[in-house]
């Protein structure tokens, strides 16, 4: 195994589009995952979309370009619902990243969690994005309307806690 | 040694290269990283270090044949 | 106006869906609804989407049956709505129940909310749910597999607050 | 004065019906309502009650040509 063919970035190829590991590299069939989503057993179905906004702190944005190190994102995806899992009793747990160029108002992540009350769906919902967004190791690069770009707007919690594994939640705040 | 880095740390290394000299831990290789490139320092105190699939810290011996994977915070917000 | 004709509940034809409004006789486009959800100042879009069940504390259910006071239904809909503007900056807010029958798996009600940041679309979107399950006057009838049905099952914080207006809600615990 | 039950309140009385008697206010209707069906009367200390599309309290001083919407708790959970 090399580390050229094992440790390219997602964005490099169709075949890595790994839909059912949790990140993808085609626009995430949104409808299609919510309509997946339905169990017998679950009163309440959460989904979370993270979309991509038209502008950054008042710069205008043309797009998105997401990078992933894909196998350790997919581990950590994997990792994060089956902890959530573990905390809440949920009929549904699952969750898609977009890697590649996304555009203004589409979709970057989806999060769908289904509990037999609205609570725990909620609940495990939030704990999952927040795990996602701060802890696996997917980038997102701003390209602005003029023309330049930019690697960043990352999770910054290691200013505060001074340890770059230990993030701050605000949904536990 | 090999080593791939990601999004913002492209701004300073090429993606994937080669290290030489001697690194035992991760704290041995951000001083070579820095010797390669200085204006790499501040973003690399924030990074993590993984080989394969898997975090490291500074207690990981590291081994002439790894591949080391330097990955700086994630997206966020 | 006659009482018979104004104060039909929405059960009762076609005509009165109002799907404008907050109520939907028809199977609700939760679909259609996301689709429409997407702004481009809006980062973050959460939806809920209230299901069918198929047992009630064990007993199975066949299905449910919705019976609203649409007048007032409609209009304290659109007042959650407005209130949850007026409390969160949010670029949508919309919600719809069902009324009449409702199948196993089927979705009763949907509310979809989207703001910049994720934070405050979970908020008001669980704000908005937990008002319209509490206050608007919807009610559900579990028809159970064994041919008996019930009407209950509703809102009990009045034997708590002592006030049939006054609503414990579990997410300002 | 016409009177419209919902839901559980179903169980008790027809959807909608006519009260004769005395009722100045909803307290008073209520005791009408429980003269009629002793059954209802828990229910309906924990129901509402609504002219047209605003809810009531016992202050209101109830017209013969109303329409009272008595409305149980919802469906809550």
């Amino acid at each position: 195994m090399t580390p050229s063919s094992s440790f390219r970035p997602v964005v490099e190829g169709r075949e890595a589009a790994g839909v059912a590991r949790g990140l993808s590299a085609e626009p995430i069939d949104m409808a299609g995952m919510l309509a997946g989503a339905h169990h017998p057993g679950a009163g309440a179905v959460v989904l979370f979309s993270g979309e991509v906004r038209d502008n950054n702190r008042g710069r205008p944005v043309s797009f998105l370009e997401y990078e992933a190190y894909r196998p350790l994102a997919e581990k950590m995806i994997g990792e994060i619902l089956a902890e959530a899992k573990s905390r809440w009793v949920l009929q549904t747990a699952v969750a898609q990243h977009r890697t590649g160029i996304v555009a203004v108002g589409d979709t970057a992540v989806v999060v769908i969690t289904a509990s037999a009350h609205r609570g725990e769906a909620y609940a495990a919902n939030r704990y999952i994005i927040d795990r996602i967004k701060h802890e696996a190791p997917i980038w997102k690069c701003e390209h602005y309307a003029d023309g330049t770009h930019e690697w960043g707007n990352n999770c910054n919690c290691h200013a505060v806690t001074g340890d770059v594994s230990k993030h701050i939640y605000e949904s536990e705040g | 040694m090999k080593i791939h880095v990601y999004a913002g740390l492209k701004d300073y290394f090429e993606p994937e290269f080669e290290v030489e000299g001697e690194a035992r831990n991760t704290d041995e290789l951000k001083t070579l990283l820095v010797a390669i490139n200085g204006k790499a320092e501040a973003m690399l105190s924030s990074c993590r270090f993984a080989v394969e699939e898997g975090f490291i810290d500074n207690a990981y011996k590291l081994k002439s044949h790894d591949t080391i994977v330097i990955i700086p915070p994630s997206s966020g917000g």
